[in-house]
């Protein structure tokens, strides 16, 4: 048993910083800054991802003959932590962290050469087509239909939560190819072109009155069968798998713990005109609180890592990590609000907008705050909500 | 001991309900939002000719010499609807210090704004430092018969709407804290206005070397008033608070009642029921403590401020638990502008931020420990 | 609206001070001081009723006519709060709170007659027979059968968590009396003898090494039917009526209230030598937390009463004022532990047996404090756990 | 990054296991509670023979050179068993502080403690005071070429049962805090044994005038060993307190599966369900603290002592949390001495209370914000 903090990782950290140092822009770092949710504004992403694409780092956990990394689990945590100390926006991870595992583990070898490599380049936009207005954190009963029709599909239907849908130009979909039998045994697996004739999409105002997602209407929507990703009627399977990859891909933990820096920075820094000694116990004690969490959830991401690479299964482990790093990331967002005050409360939504021209009114950061803190309230709700994956927990590692 | 509502009070109760029900539906408050429009003069004639705005000052004063009570039952109606007219700065905040002045400048400022025909606001907050009724950057310079006045103020409510801006001010030759009214647009007075998360609007105040005569000073130590004024304003902001709380149930009900998943009702999961039920204990506490702090005021108990302390400290805690809840169990529904669980969020937050948060006022029940509410 | 508080109200609190004053013997306080569950120690709690009761204040709720006081719902709180305050034991509930009450509800003239006057002067000592192993909050499923024998029913099986049965000379007890139909209708309500030939009672130790609870054995057991309340399987609605009756009398806030001036009081004499601000203001937070939550308690109380006083039927608030009273009790009672540390961790449960010559080796309310924090436990599991309290609200007040 | 247990750790916790299974039934634990015997002979003698009380000890001392992580080991399983043995106060603490002793000393007392041959203890805690370990209220005073103490302590872990007791106290000549050996019995020293709420046993130790030799003094500045022994001390309670709420986990899990009302396992309702994830979910996360306190200490990391604050302070937290829901779910039934619920509550809240509760470990925390763990 022991932490492994050798030579080897340090130099690496210097060299992940020497790198963003050199390629990160401050146009992209300012996108990065004013990401409040999940998703980062997405020309700047992608333009980022190209950097990275460039240098070979723009997928460090696909296996390397599609353009991993190798790195081990040590240096990804490392990666991952000094990316959002320098400020750079997360990538999209609609193509490199869902649609390219599952294509990886279950499409043919023309679908792999045909779209993994556009997915690594950032020249593909992809979004993802699961949920439908009805069927939220229950896929089994989806709706949409893909009509057999010689080599085609005709898909007739709505997606709704259809992130950044009105940017991508591909969407990979759950849709029903049979109409009796099992609910989750009739859906496949299909890429669409966005472009296709029938696709209408209509954006989604949220709460911080940025559209972020979007319902997407399909009406008699060709899709040629070479477009289905694993055999018809199996697309739950190809799903799954992503579950599955996800599993080791997503880690809360090292951009809690920059947040977490940041936040007691800017503790620090208020308390210096805070008159009131108490209010600022009050306040320290829940910083505390949360750093003791960031922690603990460090470790049992390591746990669920060193797991996986001696082989084991971590299993429904990884619904615990969801549970608690979207909780962390909600109390976090909301004591940097706490923190800010009535600074915060100032609202100039398109202020923040990547090179926006409008003239902000209160720092940027606390712009900022406040659209994330209300965003961040969607992170228990989006891939698979806090109750169902407590339903995961309950079921799979208790037995309940 | 009495809880009900007298006559009056549940017939004052109805026709808030009823003006809210007929000029607030979702759909308009979100298109005012979006336009940046906080202040609607149509209705704001209709709160004056319905003699709401006169509701609360005394008899002697033109007013209809309204209670704590009175108050209460329409900012409970006006938390539900979720009202972006800016009472709290105009009416509680500026009105409730206009009362100090002498008949003329009642007449001169009281008057209209009871009739609707002037807007007001008080300059209280200051990014970076806790909120403080006694320390202000504002100085008041003696000139001559009069004063000058410099510094800043920031996230002054109504500041952009103001037809006058009432200051508190440290005199540099009294040494008192002195409060001054100044005119929007006078010499050395600007106001850059924004919007606010909850839709309503504020603005930065700056002073430089502005004018104020003798007969701008409305009070010259207005230690005692600003906190008695804050006092009322708290318990405004209280019950805003629980209108949104019970909206947020409610509608949170209603949601997950209609709602399928798995092919049940949501409602039908127990562990949801039973965070819904943590949801109307959180929502009646929260109530009692509107009550409490009210009654307490209203009668001039002992223990009154401590419990106006404890109402604003729940704002924060019991307002966040209800609409993080609401959001969730509305699924991702409830992250859309389309839905109000949001808008109840954005203002419940407004609302905990404003005059002291939740641990500011949490510090002053640590701080007197000799009294038990 | 308004709280009512006039010259009669203060008058009336002076007038149960001085008659405390005049009343309460050390011997008795002592008892009140060392009671740390809701059950007082037995010889001083009746000792203590019958002096009210020669007051004639030993159940302010009942019915003037059966010995009533006629108070005001303002009068019966200041009443208990200067209870609590001036260290009185509680009075044993089962008599006064739960069989007086259906008796007077559904007993026959006889019964009246014969068992009122003896429960309010405290020459009997009832115990509860309710729950059964197996049968904890799901009374529908009790099993002890009283069979039909002539003018008398033989009684068999056995009840669990009678508290005080070893104490008691009488038990009032649901038992089933016919074995078809609805579980719930073949119940019926008997008042048992204790010296009945064929009862055993066997105690059961607690958390605190003292026994409170007992289970007592059935072996056929001859009970009169002149002993039964109400109709022969109609027992549920006696138990129903008693949790009707309820509402109004059982009050949390007024003891809460004293429970949380003395923790204040502790709080402020161990400050004295805290060298630590930091945790100092961590645990005056925690305590002012429970101050905001007792004067909301108080208030919704007042609401119910207010509510009952007016003829309003305020439901199942009161399954509410259940969750908040006893939560707000456990809470209370762990902070006092914590804030006398380590000299609450001494443990002498004999030591506080109310004259007990057990020389005791730390503070009396060090010792006591440990023992009602254990014992606080139970507070939201008896009486109707709070998660069944939880689904009465879902179901009868939100419609779930 | 590695946490496995090597092939050696594996063979020791299956022994220490199956050692506990056969002499730990909750039937002979209960029995000996209630009979106040908190040191069976018998059971120190076979640690001693199957060489666990030397594990911790460097080879040069005679010890075994356990690591940390060995005794994490031993502890999660002792805290699982609920353990009575005073092994926290006899090995770790003061075996911890004789490894100071010079060569003389640690053949005086540290071989004897490792062959089970010596019970020890160390007086760290006064009533009333936080625990601080450079305060105390015994001072020793020069006489001639030792010393005599004077003062008293509360709550000294094992005092029934020391042959010997280590104090620390500070020295009028010098100023220094030095830590002088006393024996049970000897002139001048008092011990009023009592138990705890946990089963275990402490005492008050009084010191009259007391003589100590140069030959008693095991170090004579111990603020830094007292810090790192108090560290070795906190990691080991924080494993025993992983041991317990583990235990009250998987308890509570078996109860809720078996145990039928409204004709369902209890374990099906879903509201339950919710809450023993939860519970699972705070286990797991203080498991994941508890090798993150114990690796950052073995691997001498600078945040190493924050990380053991952070696990003290969960023990309070998160120990009582699962407690109390494990009693709760167990319903009537948890709150007798016969179930193991109640038991592992007590001692988890004498883990809490003991060096520093909760609030106290927190507020070393927030102290110093400059290191994030």
């Amino acid at each position: 048993m022991d932490l492994g903090i050798d030579d080897e990782v340090i130099a690496f950290r210097e060299e992940v910083r020497s790198f963003l140092r050199e390629n990160l822009t401050p146009e992209i770092q300012e996108a990065g800054r004013r990401t409040t949710s999940v998703f980062a504004p997405p020309g700047q992403a992608m333009e980022w991802q190209r950097i990275l694409h460039r240098k070979g780092w723009a997928a460090p956990h696909w296996p390397e003959e599609y353009g991993g990394t190798g790195w081990s689990v040590t240096k990804r945590a490392i990666f991952a932590e000094e990316l959002v100390r320098a400020e750079a926006p997360p990538l999209i991870p609609m193509g490199l962290m869902m649609c390219g595992p599952c294509l990886i583990g279950y499409g043919t070898p023309e679908q792999k050469a045909q779209y993994l490599p556009r997915i690594l380049s950032g020249e593909d936009f992809w979004c993802q087509g699961y949920s439908e207005p009805g069927a939220g954190s229950d896929l089994a009963s989806l709706k949409t239909f893909a009509e057999s029709d010689g080599d085609d599909y005709i898909v007739n239907g709505t997606k709704i939560w259809t992130t950044y849908a009105h940017h991508a130009n591909r969407m990979f979909a759950l849709v029903r190819t049979r109409r009796d039998g099992k609910p989750q045994q009739g859906i496949s697996f299909l890429l669409i072109d966005m472009d296709s004739p029938g696709i209408t999409v209509e954006p989604i105002v949220g709460l911080d009155e940025v559209p972020e997602q979007c319902q997407v209407f399909f009406d008699n929507v060709r899709v040629p069968k070479a477009n289905r990703v694993g055999e018809e009627n199996d697309g739950w399977s190809v799903a799954k798998y992503l579950l599955m990859f996800e599993r080791g891909g997503s880690e809360y933990a090292p951009a809690l713990r920059v947040q977490l820096e940041r936040l007691k920075k800017l503790a620090a820094e208020r308390e210096r005109n805070a008159q009131d000694q108490q209010a600022r116990a009050f306040f320290r004690q829940k910083i505390a609180d949360c750093e003791i969490e960031v922690l603990a959830l460090e470790f049992t991401e390591n746990r669920i890592k060193s797991e996986l690479e001696s082989g084991g299964n971590p299993g429904a482990l990884t619904s615990m990590t969801k549970i608690l790093g979207t909780e962390l990331q909600q109390r976090i967002a909301q004591l940097t609000v706490e923190g800010l005050g009535i600074e915060s409360l100032v609202w100039q939504p398109q202020a923040i907008v990547p090179a926006s021209e409008e003239q902000p009114l209160a720092p940027e950061h606390s712009l900022v705050a406040m659209a994330s803190y209300l965003n961040s309230r969607a992170c228990s709700i989006y891939g698979g909500s806090n109750e169902i994956q407590r339903g995961i927990i309950a079921r799979a590692v208790l037995g309940l | 001991m009495d809880f009900s509502l007298n006559e009056e009070q549940r017939m004052l109760q109805q026709s808030v309900a009823k003006f809210l029900g007929d000029t607030y539906s979702h759909e308009t408050r979100r298109k005012r939002v979006r336009e940046g429009s906080d202040l609607d003069g149509d209705i704001w004639r209709q709160f004056a000719e319905l003699g709401w705005l006169a509701l609360p000052f005394a008899e002697e004063d033109g007013g209809l010499g309204g209670t704590l009570v009175e108050s209460m039952i329409l900012h409970e109606e006006f938390g539900k609807a979720l009202v972006l007219e800016p009472w709290l700065a105009a009416v509680t905040l500026s009105g409730g210090l206009l009362r100090l002045g002498d008949a003329t400048q009642k007449k001169r400022w009281l008057e209209p704004l009871m009739e609707g025909r002037l807007q007001a606001a008080v300059a209280l907050e200051e990014y970076g430092t806790d909120l403080s009724l006694t320390d202000t950057s504002v100085k008041a310079r003696p000139d001559g018969s009069g004063y000058r006045l410099d510094g800043g103020r920031d996230l002054v409510l109504n500041a952009g709407n103001a037809d006058i801006l009432i200051v508190p001010a440290r005199c540099e030759d009294t040494g008192e804290l002195s409060l001054f009214v100044v005119e929007a647009g006078q010499p050395g007075v600007t106001v850059q206005a924004h919007r606010l998360v909850n839709g309503q609007s504020a603005g930065r105040l700056l002073l430089e070397d502005a004018p104020v005569s003798t007969e701008s000073r409305l009070a010259r130590e207005a230690t005692a008033p600003l906190a008695a004024v804050m006092n009322e304003a708290l318990l405004a902001m209280g019950a805003q608070a629980l209108g949104a709380m019970s909206a947020l149930l409610e509608q949170t009900l209603e949601y997950t009642k209609n709602r399928k998943q798995f092919g049940t009702p949501l409602s039908g999961f127990q562990a949801l029921q039973h965070r819904m039920v943590d949801m109307f204990i959180a929502c009646e506490q929260y109530r009692s403590l509107l009550l409490a702090a009210t009654l307490k005021t209203n009668e001039g108990h002992e223990d009154a401020a401590r419990a106006v302390h404890a109402l604003k400290a729940r704002i924060g805690q019991s307002g966040r638990h209800l609409a993080h809840e609401a959001i969730q169990l509305h699924g991702a529904m409830g992250m859309t502008d389309e839905m109000p669980a949001g808008h109840y969020l954005k203002h419940l937050v407004a609302l905990d931020l404003l005059f002291g948060n939740s641990d500011q006022h949490m510090a002053e029940l640590v701080a007197d420990e000799t009294i038990t509410i």
